[in-house]
């Protein structure tokens, strides 16, 4: 900089180089356009999340993690995807250190589906990549994700939050299948892919 | 100098506050303001806005409705 | 002055000090995680490394940073010692103790439960303690900055407070209020649990406790990065600041937009309604404000450079910018940076868009890019700008600076682009070892290697930042020359009252807070939602003690 | 300004958003608002049929529990471990390789098992026997006797020093399934439960443990013979191993940590 200081070619820049009034209606178009902007992405926001009725997963709901396993709605019988009579169907899913149980899950393609999960330990993360399911499992509430899903085929399912030192290997799957091929099984027994 | 008392706003003494320096045509270009500045900050916040509503129509809408 | 010298440059030493070895454990993880062979392929170390990792960068060397850099712009803008040095020292050393018991917990096996805690994973509390003592000790810091610039404004009744000492002092009250959710959590929740004083955990009271702080501390790393652009680059560059005004607004903004702001971290969570996170979503919305706003005052202030350096026509200011300068290139490359990173957390914090990116790889790559990126390499120029200064010695060397520079961009380029791509397939994050034969995983195999080779150039690039400041600690001293503080084209006589200090934008926040986070965490005394901690390294507490005579 | 905020984002977020459900109906505003704010739950469907109920065990990792277990005697366990003996071995290191060592096992690991076995839970000859004539304070008393014996299992709490070899890499399948599980499979590594270097509750440390004992559990599992496992984890991870990969993960933990011989009971 020493050389810039001492250059006899070059003045002083006075103040006020720019006026005063030049610098405000600058700045205060500028920040109009951004909250312009701004405001034209909330506007997608919000009304696309009204039409398509977009949410976070948000489903207040507490339970007893340490009992789940002894009766009620995450009794390891009552797992598995159970079809609603409306024709919907739900899944219910523990996520546990370091499995999801069930392993594998069967739903049908263009249904209305509700995946339920809980957590009898700390907390984990559902993903199914390529959609938007996507939802944090924390242990005293019952996360709950509603969507359809348009295509069919095989969805990997990891944990996406870190849950302990076998995080890696906590992977399952869930099986979307056409509506014909979705098996309605007796009212006795859970639909699920896992290996029996 | 401009390193004035009044420049307190920069530092509270003289010494930290840098050395003004310039040229005249310097003072002629921004006379009318910064228009050169406008035009890159403008494009730049153009992409950022532009791919915002790319990323919110081209991928997140066709992965499906969640709620 | 001399003692506050000492003070900022043993701060910056600390930070510096930790930075390096936690760029090496982060390139290690890179390479873990990719297909290609690594020494030490244990996952159980990797888990121990991120949270060294997230530890050191997050909490160490920001924190300690933040705080010699306050230092330095204390004792500079307002033109007299640091008052409080006794006390500044013994900050310095609470902080630094708390920095090493958390490293001996993690390094012990007995804190793998990453820097954001995740209870109810349950850690040795040595980790909490230590990070309790930093996160607590730095309080002492803030008091200091309020301290220093209040005593200045007392003995200089009507004059503007100096931007930068205005800009350090709204940094120490962001920490201040970011910092507060931790402590809360660390006092109130973990500590008493760890030490066996309670038996459960909230999970969700802590989580979300925890998002107070989460999204400020950002905003915390990045102020100093932002008190150069606006206080330290125009001059460097050779011009003016465009507004003093819009700076003081900007920092202003910053402390009112990003607490109130933290949901937008719990967007996936269960224990809040949608409505509450709308609320929160929209807020976050003003935090991306003050950042468009510098994005102009910045180019404005580099055209003025510019300009005063003979470029013409629309654009031609831009090649006439002294870009040999370290800080003027960092910059640049900042910039760039921010605006990427920054174009990923509009991503974020869209509200149900952050269902398609949420705990995927996207925000590992987008708070690379934005704090390992644009934060941190303005760190870099801060503290080659500072060195000759403070030390009286000369930067060893300019050139050299430059190639560090520009490897720690490309380096970051390279390691988060493809980042963000494996993060919209769907690659989870903090995952030890993928299984590359799952053809779901296996796409993501060569654009994991590109992440790992700019993994390798950052680690180079940080080898060399030290080298650059050994180098420079270790050169004749012979410069005799202030750091000097850009002025601004209107050079403020006075400034309304509003803008030359905070208790109206604390009451503001105040306010905000509580209509923000009043109800969130409010509900935590009626939802019934305790439940038991797991430790990570076994059975101590839970069950009493009983596994040991 | 601010208070324009409040207000804007009050009625978006409360008094339009809120209102609109996927897979659902629209909600009127009260309704909207407390779902808003989280205070109305979408609770589980009430219409569709629950099939029969099937629970693994009766013991859950309540507070209580702990709190029994943890009030084990040890004193008073050894005495009572005086009828284990015969079986288990002197001080639970057990000579038998079908008979598990249970020197130095976590309590918890003891009391849940011999509740199962008192319950029906776990089927297991004499076991169920015996369990039925041990009240839960017996349990907890033997089980606090037995985690404190040592030249059983090693200590499970802790830290292993990193070692290569140890991800998804390395070719030995006993090794990769312990350390690093198979996620295609849905698999965990086994070391993250059973140790070394992992623990989780109610999950027996492995290491040292009798080869043939762990393989015929596994076999155990995988065959739906036991089934005491919470959520069926067990079962659900045995049935995907290979009878090789049974045998070779048995063998590694049975290899490693020096198995308890006859030589741990010599020096008693």
């Amino acid at each position: 900089m020493a050389e810039i200081e001492t250059n006899p070619l070059r003045r002083p820049l006075p103040d006020g180089v720019v006026p005063e009034e030049e610098i405000t209606r600058t700045e205060d178009h500028w920040l109009a356009i951004m909250l312009g902007a701004l405001g034209v992405m909330m506007g997608v926001m919000v009304v696309s999340a009204a039409t398509n009725a977009l949410h976070p997963p948000s489903n207040v709901e507490t339970i007893d993690p340490a009992t789940l396993h002894l009766g009620g709605e995450f009794a390891e019988s009552n797992l598995g995807t159970a079809i609603e009579p409306d024709g919907s169907v739900t899944v219910r899913i523990i996520a546990e250190q370091y499995d999801f149980i069930p392993n594998c899950a069967q739903v049908p393609v263009d249904t209305p589906v509700k995946f339920r999960l809980t957590s009898p330990d700390v907390i984990h993360g559902f993903l199914l990549p390529a959609t938007n399911v996507n939802t944090m499992v924390v242990p005293g509430f019952v996360a709950e994700v509603r969507t359809s899903f348009s295509r069919a085929g095989v969805y990997n399912m990891p944990c996406n939050e870190f849950c302990g030192n076998g995080h890696h290997g906590m992977w399952a799957r869930v099986e979307v299948v056409s509506k014909e091929q979705f098996p309605r099984l007796a009212a006795t027994e859970r639909t699920s892919c896992a290996k029996q | 100098m401009a390193t004035d008392e009044f420049h307190h706003s920069a530092a509270a003494r003289p010494e930290h506050v840098a050395a003004p320096i310039g040229s005249e045509e310097a003072v002629a270009a921004l006379r009318n303001g910064p228009v050169g500045a406008l035009v890159v900050a403008s494009i730049a916040v153009a992409l950022l806005f532009l791919g915002w509503l790319a990323f919110y129509f081209l991928l997140f809408i066709p992965r499906g409705s969640v709620g | 002055m001399q003692n506050s010298s000492r003070l900022a440059l043993y701060h910056y030493w600390v930070a510096f000090a930790v930075f390096l070895p936690a760029v090496v454990l982060g390139a290690w993880q890179m390479l873990i995680r990719s297909p290609l062979p690594a020494p030490l392929d244990d996952p159980d170390a990797y888990y121990a490394s991120v949270t060294l990792h997230g530890t050191a960068m997050a909490y160490v060397v920001t924190t300690f940073f933040a705080m010699g850099f306050g230092y330095a712009v204390t004792a500079t803008s307002l033109g007299r010692p640091v008052r409080g040095v006794a006390a500044a020292w013994i900050c310095f050393v609470i902080c630094l103790i708390g920095t090493l018991m958390a490293v001996a917990a993690v390094l012990a096996g007995h804190a793998s439960v990453l820097y954001t805690f995740y209870p109810p994973l349950l850690a040795s509390s040595w980790y909490y303690g230590g990070a309790f003592l930093l996160i607590g000790g730095s309080m002492i810091w803030v008091v200091l900055m309020i301290y220093n610039m209040t005593s200045w404004k007392r003995d200089n009744p009507g004059r503007p407070v100096p931007l930068a000492m205005f800009a350090i002092t709204a940094t120490a009250i962001l920490w201040a209020w970011a910092a507060s959710g931790v402590i809360v959590e660390l006092v109130g929740i973990l500590l008493p649990r760890s030490l066996g004083l309670t038996t459960e955990i909230d999970a969700g009271l802590a989580r979300t406790l925890f998002s107070v702080t989460l999204h400020a501390i950002v905003y915390f790393w990045l102020m100093p990065a932002y008190i150069a652009f606006y206080t330290l680059l125009p001059q460097a560059a050779g011009g003016r600041l465009y507004s003093d005004t819009m700076g003081r607004l900007t920092f202003i903004m910053f402390i009112i937009f990003s607490v109130p702001v933290g949901m937008h971290h719990l967007f996936a969570d269960p224990e809040h309604g949608a409505g509450m996170k709308f609320l929160q979503s929209f807020l976050t919305f003003f935090v991306a404000l003050p950042t468009l706003l510098t994005v102009f005052s910045i180019c404005a202030s580099l055209e003025i450079a510019g300009r005063a350096r003979g470029g013409r026509g629309l654009l031609g200011w831009i090649p006439a910018l002294p870009w040999g300068e370290p800080m003027v290139l960092a910059t640049g490359l900042s910039l760039v940076m921010l605006g990427l990173g920054g174009f990923g957390g509009l991503i974020n914090m869209g509200y149900a868009m952050n269902s398609m990116i949420h705990n995927t790889s996207w925000v590992t790559a987008h708070f690379h890019m934005i704090f390992g990126g644009a934060v941190v390499i303005m760190y870099f120029a801060i503290a080659y700008e500072m060195w000759p200064r403070i030390t009286g010695k000369p930067l060893q060397s300019k050139a050299l600076a430059r190639w560090q520079l520009w490897l720690w961009f490309a380096g970051m380029m390279i390691a988060s682009i493809p980042w963000h791509i494996t993060g919209l397939m769907g690659q989870p994050r903090r995952v030890a070892v993928f299984d590359y034969s799952d053809p779901f995983v296996a796409r993501m195999g060569p654009l994991v290697i590109i992440s790992v080779i700019g993994g390798a150039i950052l680690l180079v690039s940080a080898i060399l930042l030290i080298v650059i400041l050994v180098r420079s600690q270790l050169g004749e001293r012979r410069l005799e020359a202030p750091l000097r503080y850009a002025l601004a084209v209107n050079p403020p006589k006075t400034v309304p009252a509003a803008l030359n200090g905070f208790a109206l934008w604390n009451a503001i926040l105040l306010v905000l807070m509580v209509f923000a986070y009043g109800y969130p965490i409010g509900q935590f005394f009626i939802l019934k939602s305790k439940v038991p901690a797991y430790e990570v390294s076994g059975p101590t507490n839970s069950v009493g003690g009983v596994d040991g005579p | 300004m601010v208070a324009l905020l409040v207000v804007v984002s009050t009625v978006l977020g409360f008094g339009v958003l809120s209102r609109y459900q996927q897979n659902g109906p629209t909600l009127d505003l009260w309704n909207a608002i407390c779902r808003g704010l989280g205070l109305s739950a979408d609770t589980a469907p009430a219409k569709e049929p629950v099939p029969a109920l099937r629970t693994p065990t009766r013991i859950a990792w309540t507070s209580n529990t702990l709190d029994q277990i943890a009030a084990g005697d040890a004193q008073r366990g050894a005495f009572i471990a005086m009828n284990c003996v015969a079986c288990h071995g002197q001080g639970g290191v057990s000579t038998s390789t079908l008979i598990p060592t249970l020197a130095g096992m976590d309590p918890a690991v003891i009391y849940k098992q011999l509740d199962d076995y008192r319950s029906g839970k776990r089927l297991w000859g004499v076991m169920g026997a015996i369990g039925k004539v041990v009240s839960a304070q017996d349990s907890a008393d033997v089980a606090a006797y037995f985690a404190v014996q040592s030249h059983g299992l090693p200590p499970l709490r802790g830290y292993r020093l990193p070692e290569s070899g140890r991800s998804l890499r390395e070719p030995d399948p006993a090794k990769r399934l312990v350390y690093a599980g198979d996620p295609q499979r849905g698999i965990p590594p086994c070391s993250a439960c059973h140790g070394p270097g992992g623990y989780k509750l109610g999950a027996p440390a492995l290491q040292g443990q009798h080869a043939d004992y762990i393989e015929r559990q596994l076999v155990a599992f995988a065959q739906g013979i036991r089934q005491n496992d919470i959520f069926e984890q067990m079962r659900m991870i045995a049935k995907q191993l290979t009878p090789d990969e049974m045998h070779a993960v048995a063998a590694f933990y049975g290899a490693r940590g020096g198995a308890p011989s006859a030589a741990g009971v010599a020096v008693r």
